[in-house]
């Protein structure tokens, strides 16, 4: 599209560039607060469902669609208020680092083949670095408040966040390691074909390494039963006790907003992506939705987008789900849940995978036979790429060798599809 | 963030990890979990609580003093208002001390009646216990699924005497109106409902490993210590100290229950009665614990179901008044008695002194609750903050009985 | 010359907020205000990180050093920090010298700069071609480095990395020492004497 | 001025923000009492020296090709920061061990030492 | 009768200290004087085979009649009655004791009468206490920690003696 406006129209490159960067930042902005609107509504419902009562309807029509907008344009009216003695600029610019560091991941987090604010091939590690600094706005404010319940808030979440991001992490490498690449565009696409092929199924480590995963993203985007931060019956409301208004709205999004992106991240690691449990899009096309071009590239990719968006909404509800259904932990039973189950347990899924990989064991896309469509070939291909003897002692090479056996790594048509993706 | 002058005059010397500042924290009157309006200062060290002190008072009215003003029946609604999540419950207690007084017995039916509706006061106020012991702990659900069935019982006390809260049902001499017809075979009705619902609610919370984990040997109290407290009800009965009213009170109450078959729910030689169709103990809950302070109470609300029906087959059998209340100036003989009986939050006693006009010279109320709260500073020192929480809501309280 | 360049726009986005916000961790005198203009310094530099092709390193130092190393700090001013808003006030004495050996040191490094990152000759201009397609070109963080420096790390030498597996793991074990070391240090118990707690008479 | 807009970025650049980072950090090291400033300063410092590694080891940068460091730079900056992490959780466990025996962060109290 | 032997133990071991007993009432009480108090409660506390270790209530009561033309008839001379209501966790009997005494000390205004604190034998004492001090204004000597519970620190005056006038304000609040 870019090259058409340069091209066609002859307008400025740079200004080109600026205004598709603008589109994507606001269609990222887009999913996280339509997404948070949804979700809040969402939360509301699957509540009231899960209490025998009918949660909102009225505001909107009979399900109370609109029961969100109307709590944020009361948000909006609301009195911002600072305590007396608060330090006036942190607290005010609190929630802002919170919602940025959501928003923030979001720019590399793809949502189909190609679809991703910026393809950056270290994905994976850059969506966890930075929404890891969400923790930032939350200390900030718990700090900048002036009020001891908010402090007490701060203090467990760092101690909190800063303790899963270990497991957290160990279990994130657990994918990158079988697809060997960190690019989560190719993550997902190494798991095309049946569902089997999702690494979720790929071995039993890989299996109970996805719940481990999803225990610390709880625990890291701060929902029950890891909700210590904002305990309400213990700290009133935590960090957010002395915020109103559009300021505490925005702690609201950018939770809302982490919790969906855990759990894109985990459908993208872990079950598939865009990919759904049966290789529709092959059937249909003949070929996986990133050897595809035009018309049928982008109903290929939209029925992988709401593959993927389902995927992660129901993560999101399971979310929902546990709040709604399990008591809190207390800090430090938190903490030990951390550093005396999760991380020996990822720990030893880590080793695990390893092993698996390097004796060759079968692995689930063995479980089903692979259909013959092209597209089933190319995981096989990048785990040799990455993983193959050549590759674990290499000897020195010259250039181009290596460069070679790179592009050979990556299946042809991801080669096309990223160059695609930036067009 | 205070930080607090160290007194010399009574110190001890411990280790310390790493030295940070003690500060003083309010939690409440306006929290979320004080249940109302009581407030602690919370001395603390990080998460750790040195010290607690309650501060009462906030829903104080001075409700012995309002009797000193009015005749037993008239301060019938005054009563309501003390235990406002069992107000049959004081009723009762104060109808039948008054009873005592005046040497009046009400007639086998309205016994009976009594029992039901006590017991159905018990079963909704232990309902309310239970959801919010949840809610303390962070689970919201419980609380709703608590209410739910409690809306039951209060539809069907609302068809007996018109009022969902404050009932002033029960009064001297019997009670205001008999029950409805066909209000029994509903009582049956939900009752036969609500018996399976009771194990949903053990599956959610008495089960529920992050709920074990969060109040098993959490506040342990000692049966001696409970005593010395003054403790009473399920805080007793959770310490192991075998006493209810009911079978152990004076002989005016116990009487009310005279042929009920129940069992004390208390443990003995590591087992409750029937313990087999409950969930079990877990092995991590020590005796005084919160989590058997909890089960005490979700098991008496499985014992009041079997009074309920015992007492609505015999208030079926008996015949005769329900008990029409005396004369609302009826005058009272001089003297003075106490009488305790066993409401849900533990041993509610009414005192009164006559002097022998219609109006007492003086009433006293002893409250369950104000005992049992007495217990907090004890209990939690030295736990972490999210435990106060969980022992102030094993103890039940209901700020209304305590600053009466 | 020509058109305005794209990674030019961004490199000074993020170079202008480095330097601002380093500063502002100078002048301010509020401890977590120095941390939170820290925090934001250090995550503009993962910027330029990204915008120098390293997206490893700036992926790195946001999780590393943003996200751990100064959670950690943050952490520290809490602990120690005995009333609500520490501020600490520095002479002005030592202003003076500060800026001294601060102008002196920028005399120095400011012509270095210049001189060593003069724009290439004429003759090497060959040798930068390739690169400056790379730059103008809608998306410098393409080539992929984790692999190469992960292999470097590994210890196996490439054409523009050498091998580094005696410092990864050197390093490694000096982490972990670290970890054992500062978790002692902090541990250390001492004896403090604390106020008992009234109200404990015996039954 | 709009020639820093038009020109390619170059090392030099890179260069002179990685100095003003540079000079901030031994600024704030001299000038904080706070030990927790002083360790900010460090980091300021370790911070600026890495973004001349970088900048060093990049394809992207207009530079004379003499000054090639490749991947190098990168593996180097990479270990600085491996290496900053480690030093702050020292640090801090320093300044924790001081702040338990003198309740105080300030460096001029630690002065047990001088003779 | 098991009250009125256990009244002649008591007689016979404190004498003097039991000041009256009432068999007749429809709770029998025991009165007590004051300095006594505390002895009687901890061998009531104590002896295995009565073994009161369960305080249900105190209670003050002020029988004080303002009104002169009603003053006469039945409460007796003007006084402040201090009721025990002890119960037995392990016989399930119950027992009441009673200190008497004058409504002020030494008859004058504003000073108030002290009985010794039984705090130290049952913890619940404590509250009750402070309640009673609080309400009914009676000084209990030795207690830990007396101060108001229910009523605010600075309240004046003790609601429930008879001649309590609520004040007009307080804190600026109208109170009547």
């Amino acid at each position: 599209m870019s090259q058409f406006l340069i091209n066609q129209l002859g307008l400025y490159p740079l200004l080109v560039q600026a205004l598709m960067a603008m589109l994507t930042a606001s269609l990222i902005l887009g999913v996280i607060a339509g997404g948070s609107v949804v979700f809040i509504w969402m939360e509301r419902k699957v509540a009231g469902r899960i209490q025998d009562r009918l949660g909102p309807t009225r505001v909107g029509g009979k399900f109370g669609w609109l029961q969100t907008l109307a709590d944020g344009i009361k948000l909006l009216a609301k009195e911002d208020l600072r305590p007396e003695g608060a330090d006036a600029l942190l607290f005010r610019i609190a929630p802002y680092v919170a919602f940025c560091a959501s928003y923030g991941s979001f720019i590399a987090l793809p949502f189909a083949t190609g679809w991703v604010g910026l393809d950056i091939n270290v994905a994976v590690f850059f969506v966890v670095a930075v929404l890891g600094l969400e923790v930032f706005g939350v200390i900030l404010a718990g700090y900048a408040s002036a009020s001891k319940w908010s402090l007490f808030g701060a203090m467990r979440e760092a101690a909190q966040v800063i303790s899963y991001e270990v497991p957290l992490g160990l279990c994130v490498v657990i994918p990158v390691m079988i697809a060997g690449t960190m690019d989560l565009t190719k993550i997902a696409n190494l798991q095309a074909g049946w569902f089997t092929n999702w690494y979720l199924f790929h071995d039993p480590f890989a299996f109970i390494a996805f719940f481990v995963y999803y225990t610390c993203a709880l625990a890291s985007v701060n929902r029950a039963p890891f909700d210590l931060a904002e305990a309400e019956s213990e700290l009133v409301a935590g960090f957010h006790t002395e915020y109103s208004g559009l300021r505490w709205s925005f702690f609201f999004m950018a939770e809302y907003g982490s919790m969906f992106l855990v759990s894109a991240l985990g459908s993208i690691l872990f079950l598939g992506g865009w990919n759904g449990p049966i290789p529709l899009a092959e059937w249909v096309f003949g070929q996986h939705a990133s050897g595809l071009s035009g018309f049928a590239f982008v109903v290929a990719n939209l029925l992988g987008l709401t593959v993927f968006m389902s995927k992660a909404v129901l993560c999101v509800t399971v979310m929902m789900w546990i709040r709604w259904t399990f008591p809190r932990l207390r800090i430090d039973q938190v903490i030990t849940t951390c550093w005396k189950y999760c991380t020996p347990i990822s720990a030893v899924m880590f080793v695990g995978v390893i092993n698996w990989q390097l004796l060759g064991l079968p692995n689930g896309s063995d479980l089903l036979p692979h259909h013959q469509l092209g597209v089933r070939q190319l995981p096989g291909a990048v785990r040799e790429g990455a993983f193959g003897k050549n590759q674990l002692m290499p000897q020195a090479q010259s250039r181009d060798e290596k460069s070679a056996r790179h592009k050979e790594a990556l299946p042809a048509p991801l080669h096309a599809v990223s160059d695609r993706g930036e067009s | 963030m205070s930080t607090i002058p160290e007194n010399t005059a009574n110190t001890e010397v411990i280790e310390f990890d790493v030295r940070t500042d003690e500060m003083l924290v309010n939690m409440g009157p306006q929290h979320p979990s004080t249940h109302g309006v009581l407030r602690l200062v919370l001395r603390t060290d990080g998460e750790v609580v040195s010290e607690v002190t309650p501060h009462l008072g906030y829903l104080h009215r001075c409700a012995e003093k309002i009797g000193e003003n009015l005749t037993p029946r008239q301060w019938i609604p005054y009563t309501d208002r003390m235990d406002y999540l069992a107000a049959m419950s004081m009723n009762l207690g104060w109808a039948l001390c008054t009873e005592k007084l005046m040497n009046l017995q009400v007639p086998e039916k309205a016994r009976h009646l009594r029992v039901i509706i006590a017991e159905m006061q018990r079963i909704a106020s232990h309902l309310v216990g239970m959801g919010a012991y949840g809610l303390d702990l962070g689970s919201f659900s419980p609380f709703l699924y608590a209410f739910r069935e409690r809306e039951k019982i209060l539809d069907l006390f609302e068809e007996a005497c018109g009022a969902r809260l404050t009932y002033s049902y029960l009064t001297v001499g019997g009670a205001t109106a008999d029950l409805p017809p066909g209000w029994l075979q509903k009582c049956e009705a939900f009752l036969d409902q609500f018996l399976p619902v009771i194990d949903e609610y053990h599956a959610l919370l008495t089960t529920n490993s992050i709920f074990i984990k969060r109040c098993a040997n959490i506040g342990v109290m000692p049966a001696d210590m409970a005593i010395s407290y003054g403790c009473s009800g399920a805080v007793l009965r959770g310490s192991g100290v075998d006493l209810d009213l009911r079978r152990d009170g004076e002989e005016w109450y116990t009487n009310m229950y005279d042929g009920y078959a129940f069992e004390v729910i208390v443990e003995k030689e590591g087992h409750y009665p029937n313990d087999h169709v409950y969930p079990p103990v877990p092995p991590e809950a020590v005796l005084g614990d919160c989590w058997h302070r909890f089960y005490v109470r979700m098991l008496e609300v499985r014992q009041a179901v079997d009074l309920v029906r015992q007492a609505i087959d015999r208030y079926s059998a008996a015949s005769g008044s329900y008990g029409e209340p005396v004369k609302l100036a009826e005058k009272l003989p001089a003297g003075e008695t106490y009488l305790e009986t066993e409401a849900p939050r533990g041993q509610m006693g009414f005192y009164i002194v006559s002097d022998g006009s219609p109006i007492p010279w003086r009433v006293r109320a002893r409250s369950s609750c104000f005992c049992n709260l007495s217990v907090t500073s004890e209990l939690c020192r030295n736990t972490l903050i999210a435990d106060i929480p969980a022992v102030v809501g094993s103890l039940d309280i209901v700020m209304g009985e305590i600053d009466r | 010359m020509g058109e305005i360049n794209g990674h030019a726009i961004l490199f000074l986005f993020f170079g202008i907020l480095t330097c601002l916000f380093s500063l502002a961790v100078v002048f301010s005198s509020n401890v977590v205000r120095m941390a939170f203009y820290l925090i934001l310094a250090l995550a503009a530099t993962s910027g330029l990180h990204f915008l120098a092709g390293a997206d490893f390193v700036g992926a790195m130092q946001l999780v590393l050093y943003v996200g751990g190393t100064l959670v950690l700090l943050v952490f520290g001013v809490m602990l120690t920090a005995q009333n609500p808003f520490i501020s600490l006030r520095t002479a002005g004495g030592d202003w003076v010298v500060a800026a001294m050996v601060g102008g002196i040191l920028l005399v120095i490094l400011i012509p270095v700069a210049f001189q060593v990152g003069l724009p290439p000759t004429e003759a090497s201009q060959l040798g930068g071609r390739a690169d400056r397609e790379a730059v103008t070109s809608t998306d410098p963080v393409s080539v992929p480095t984790a692999t190469r420096i992960g292999l470097g790390l590994l210890g196996v030498p490439g054409d523009d990395v050498s091998g580094y597996l005696l410092p990864f793991e050197i390093i490694s074990i000096h982490l972990l020492v670290v970890l054992v070391g500062a978790a002692y240090l902090a541990r250390a118990k001492r004896r403090v004497t604390v106020r008992d707690t009234p109200g404990t008479a015996d039954v | 001025m709009t020639e820093i807009l038009t020109s390619p970025v170059g090392l030099t650049h890179y260069l002179v923000v990685g100095a003003v980072m540079f000079v901030s950090g031994v600024v704030c090291m001299a000038t904080k009492r706070n030990a927790l400033g002083v360790l900010m300063g460090i980091e300021l410092v370790l911070n600026g020296a890495n973004l001349n590694f970088v900048a060093f080891g990049s394809n992207f940068l207009e530079r004379n090709p003499t000054y090639q460091l490749g991947l190098d730079g990168q593996i180097i900056s990479l270990f600085v920061i491996v290496l900053a992490a480690a030093e702050a959780a020292v640090a801090l466990a320093i300044v924790l061990n001081f702040y338990n025996n003198h309740l105080t962060v300030d460096v001029d109290r630690a002065d047990e030492l001088r003779g | 009768m098991g009250e009125q032997n256990l009244v002649s133990r008591l007689q016979a071991k404190f004498g003097s200290k039991i000041l009256d007993v009432q068999l007749d009432a429809i709770d029998p009480w025991v009165e007590v004087s004051a300095e006594g108090l505390p002895e009687v409660c901890q061998y009531l506390h104590d002896e295995p085979d009565l073994k009161f270790d369960y305080l249900s209530c105190i209670s003050g009561v002020d029988y004080f009649e303002p009104d002169p033309k009603k003053a006469a008839k039945l409460i007796g001379k003007p006084r402040m009655e201090v009721v025990y209501h002890l119960w037995s966790v392990t016989h399930k009997s119950s027992l009441v004791l009673k200190v008497l005494l004058p409504r002020w000390k030494g008859e004058q205004e504003g000073s108030l009468p002290d009985v010794p604190s039984v705090a130290h034998i049952w913890r619940t004492a404590d509250w009750h206490e402070r309640e009673v001090y609080d309400l009914s204004g009676i000084n209990f000597t030795g207690h830990p920690d007396l101060r108001r519970i229910l009523c605010p620190e600075d309240w004046e005056g003790y609601p429930l003696r008879r001649d309590y006038q609520m004040p007009l304000e307080y804190h600026g609040i109208r109170c009547r």
